[in-house]
């Protein structure tokens, strides 16, 4: 329960930023901020409440904590930097033709 | 008018919300797959992968292709960059900040790396692995043109230089990939090299060698991507 | 540990929000690196140390340098052209 | 098991890894890696198809892979059926022409734009192989980042905005994509298309209806269906003409691929039927296909025209596809097939065209036929089939999809579809009409060559006719594609051959 509403709070939070903020770098925190909370909602409703997926001898160890949603957040968690890294690039870029980090600006984002 | 436009935004995002929050809750708390992977995984991850990490064992032998993947979209994100920036000029500046952080920071570097490599290596033992490791390794690289001004690690470690190590590192994960398939009939198998008990250094197959080539390509590629990014804009007029 | 997850949650909500409302980007940019901090411990609690590894040298290193290279980028070129403040 | 699958992504991939080592020694050995590599692709594809000849023409055509030797559940599938074929194909044919025009086209920086675009085609063919929902969501994000520095590749203010809008959207769509990913895993603890398919039905419906709109919404954001159409004119216009060829012609087809795959054979058509969401999904997609007609009359720009003109098209593909009857299916690969090939040839056409004027407006475009009248004609023979005129393949995708919507007595939609017919004409017309125009006061030096010196005319030039000429010729013999094509259908309407396939031995 606690999960879903805070899941639900940060993400629709980071939404908001896109729609609203004015300036790119805020709609680029913005995106981070929705993928931490999607990550953070996927490694805690699938906590089983086991202990760490790594054993320390070949015995087979009981009760682990789920060790598949953790591979694929990080996969999720270095694909997201990318992202934002080359969306930094373009704002950027963008400032060399505008002198400015505001989307309202540029013609609009949402609007066109 | 942007006010309303404000206010109908939150407005919506709170139903939205809502709904989103009804429908979540009827979710059991903790679902119980009957006949899942986590179970084979769980069970048969270290004798079939040799990992005591089963993290590393589903990134780099299960879902090694994902992983390649991913190596692949951080690759993608530096060439875009590279293509972006690339008419710009690196400001060469060769004073960095003052003599005992230069001295302190000359001393740490070692450890560092030490450090990174621990990670990269221990992928299969302890937490970590390739990506994080590699991104320790790219740090080392940032740090330094921080500290001693970016003209003291260009000269050393030339974009040349990274590229050289990203895509060998690349080429390293695929020609791993490719000897699977001569070794085991699949592409990305398991190579049954290094199979000393699993829990020392050198065991769990080619996980270590994979997590060697994606170490060297993420730290490459992300300190080529902030040397591009640190380079000097200089204003022109919008062509056509 | 109960309590310390809930008020890591707590904090996590109330740094997103001020990573967000924050009108100076820059310390929007601290307050999001100290969201990925904040999420980091709460994997560790979750049990996931690899992602929390990634996380932090991810989140809170990486992306935090990036985004400085932006707004340092963006900040010479303002002060180069004295653009004019709206 | 059969090997060749993953050279089908291999191939592109370990060319772009290995472009930037070998750009460093000399640049002629770069040009020849890419050729090669290109044919090389192109080859694998043509020998799947003469291999299995007689599996496809039956169509029991099945080919799968399992990664590192894991059973279908535990590891990642590849699997090729007959509708991953067509899709394969097509991508195959457009990228090894789209390649062959950038050789004449593009004048800088080609070691990464070639880089970029080989990552493409290794996105594109992971996602039409892929047997796995997450290794489906990678690639997609793969396809997206190494489609942005495309689209921004003029480096001008048009073209930055454009990559950003067309990042922050595919982003957001990935994300969406990537919630569904995570209920999907939550639900049923499994990410094999095959074993999900097997045990999606069993869930309670609330969970089903949250994953099927988290992957709607990701997917239409992504494709760019009326509610978020507004990004994509923008990002398709902005690029090169290579780029926007195939951004506008292929790339979206890969989304329709997805839409396919996840929603007629992973999730299966019952849970849209149940829900009530399939009627939704034929309104939303015939209104955006209404307003891309509507915005792409309004518009004065020649390959913003174009973009929503694929606006247009798309929301008859989707909508066409929902009726989810064996005609319907028919009619909407068929039209995937004659989309695809008219837009890459419009692009291509216009790509050469814009060389000669100084902007991409209407105007500007007057007495430009008389540059190369032959290339023209093969314009004005493409627009006629995106019309929808007799000898060409727009014709006959047109006519299955009217079709299709009188078999459902579904008479809105086939309004709908002679209304934009309609505005189509009146759009295209224009341009055509413009384009024959004399100049009685323009000198002849009108015509100012914006180019690289790297251009050359002929390649590009033979590559747009040759695209207008497969138009027609596909067109008059398009019954030919019939079979493959009623295969695809098949194992659209038929996902229980797919999971048995898979799962079975």
């Amino acid at each position: 329960m606690i999960n879903h509403i805070v899941f639900i709070f940060i993400f629709l939070l980071g939404f908001y930023a896109i729609l609203v903020k004015k300036s790119l770098i805020k709609m680029v925190i913005g995106l981070n901020i929705m993928e931490g909370a999607i990550f953070y909602w996927f490694i805690a409703i699938t906590d089983r409440g086991g202990i760490i997926p790594i054993v320390q001898s070949t015995q087979v160890a009981f009760n682990l904590n789920d060790p598949i949603p953790q591979a694929l957040i990080l996969t999720g968690i270095v694909i997201g930097a990318s992202t934002s890294a080359f969306l930094l690039t373009l704002i950027i870029e963008l400032n060399k033709f505008t002198d400015s980090t505001n989307p309202d600006q540029l013609g609009g984002i949402i609007e066109d | 008018m942007s006010r309303i436009k404000h206010i109908s935004i939150v407005i919506i995002l709170a139903f939205l919300g809502l709904i989103m929050l009804l429908d979540l809750n009827k979710i059991p708390n903790q679902f119980e797959y009957a006949n899942s992977i986590y179970h084979h995984i769980t069970n048969n991850a270290v004798g079939e992968t040799g990992s005591l990490n089963f993290v590393t064992a589903i990134l780099y032998d299960y879902r090694a292709y994902d992983s390649m993947g991913e190596s692949t979209i951080i690759f993608g994100a530096v060439s875009g960059i590279v293509l972006l920036l690339s008419r710009k000029t690196l400001p060469v500046s060769s004073h960095g900040l003052s003599f005992i952080v230069k001295r302190t920071y000359g001393m740490l570097t070692p450890f560092i790396f030490l450090f990174s490599v621990y990670i990269i290596a221990h992928g299969h033992l302890s937490p970590g692995g390739g990506f994080q490791g590699g991104v320790i390794l790219g740090a080392i690289s940032i740090i330094f043109s921080i500290v001693y001004g970016s003209e003291f690690d260009y000269k050393r470690y030339t974009p040349t230089t990274k590229t050289l190590l990203e895509t060998s590192g690349a080429l390293l994960f695929i020609g791993i990939g490719l000897i699977g398939i001569i070794y085991s009939g699949s592409f990305l198998s398991n190579l049954n090299i290094l199979n000393s008990e699993p829990g020392s250094l050198l065991s769990a197959g080619s996980i270590p060698f994979i997590n060697l080539g994606i170490g060297f390509k993420i730290g490459a590629g992300l300190a080529i991507i902030f040397y591009s990014m640190i380079q000097k804009t200089f204003k022109e007029e919008a062509s056509l | 540990m109960i309590i310390l997850k809930y008020l890591l949650l707590i904090f996590l909500g109330v740094t997103a929000y001020l990573a967000i409302s924050f009108k100076e980007i820059l310390i929007s940019i601290i307050f999001l690196s100290i969201f990925s901090i904040v999420l980091t411990a709460l994997y560790l609690i979750h049990n996931a140390p690899d992602v929390a590894l990634a996380e932090a040298v991810i989140g809170a290193g990486l992306n935090t340098a990036i985004f400085m290279t932006v707004i340092s980028q963006i900040r010479a070129d303002e002060d180069c052209h004295c653009r004019k403040d709206d | 098991m059969n090997n060749i699958l993953i050279y089908l992504v291999i191939v592109p991939l370990a060319t772009a890894f290995l472009i930037p080592f070998v750009d460093i020694f000399s640049n002629k050995a770069r040009k020849i890696l890419v050729g090669f590599s290109a044919l090389l692709e192109f080859s694998i594809g043509i020998y799947i198809i003469i291999s299995n000849y007689g599996e496809i023409t039956e169509h029991t055509f099945f080919l799968k892979y399992y990664l590192g030797n894991w059973i279908p559940p535990i590891g990642i599938t590849l699997s090729m059926d007959m509708l991953s074929l067509f899709f394969s194909t097509l991508i195959s044919v457009s990228l090894l022409f789209i390649i062959t025009y950038s050789i004449g086209f593009i004048g800088h920086h080609e070691g990464k734009y070639y880089v970029l675009l080989f990552l493409i085609w290794a996105a594109m063919h992971g996602i039409v192989l892929t047997g796995d929902i997450f290794n489906l969501d990678v690639f997609l994000e793969l396809m997206l980042i190494t489609s942005a520095p495309l689209v921004a590749f003029k480096r001008n203010r048009n073209g930055t905005e454009a990559a950003i809008k067309y990042m922050f959207f595919g982003a957001i769509g990935g994300l969406f994509i990537f919630i569904g990913v995570i209920l999907v895993y939550f639900n049923l603890g499994t990410l094999n298309f095959a074993d999900i398919a097997q045990s999606f039905s069993l869930l309670p419906l609330f969970s089903k209806k949250m994953i099927i709109i988290f992957f709607l919404i990701g997917i239409f954001i992504k494709l760019g269906i009326f509610p978020f159409h507004f990004w994509l004119s923008k990002a398709h216009s902005a690029c090169p003409s290579s780029i926007s060829a195939l951004l506008s012609g292929v790339i979206v087809k890969v989304y329709i691929y997805v839409f396919i795959r996840l929603f007629f054979n992973v999730f299966g058509f019952d849970i849209l039927r149940e829900t009530g969401l399939d009627i939704i999904i034929i309104v939303i997609a015939l209104t955006s296909s209404i307003l891309g007609h509507v915005l792409a009359l309004s518009e004065n720009d020649i390959k913003r025209m174009l973009a929503y003109s694929t606006v247009a098209n798309l929301g008859i593909i989707v909508a066409v596809l929902t009726l989810n009857t064996k005609l319907a299916i028919l009619a909407g690969l068929l039209h995937v097939m004659a989309h695809l090939l008219m837009k890459v040839s419009l692009f291509t056409a216009t790509g050469y065209l814009l060389q000669f004027t100084p902007s991409h407006k209407l105007q500007d475009l007057k007495g430009v036929a008389y540059k190369n009248i032959i290339l023209f004609a093969g314009f004005t023979l493409t627009a006629a089939g995106m019309i929808g005129l007799p000898p060409m393949i727009g014709f006959a995708s047109k006519w299955h999809i009217l079709q299709a919507f009188l078999d459902r007595s579904f008479h809105w939609g086939s309004i709908i579809v002679i209304l934009g017919t309609i505005i189509a004409f009146f759009y295209y017309i224009k341009y055509i009409i413009y384009g024959f125009k004399t100049i009685s006061i323009g000198p002849p030096e009108r015509f100012r060559l914006i180019l690289s010196v790297f251009y050359r005319e002929r390649v590009v030039t033979n590559i747009a006719i040759l695209f207008a000429i497969a138009v027609v010729v596909v067109g008059v013999f398009f019954k030919l594609s019939y079979g493959p094509i009623e295969g695809a259908a098949n194992a659209v309407m038929n996902p229980s051959i797919y999971i048995e396939s898979i799962l079975g031995g």
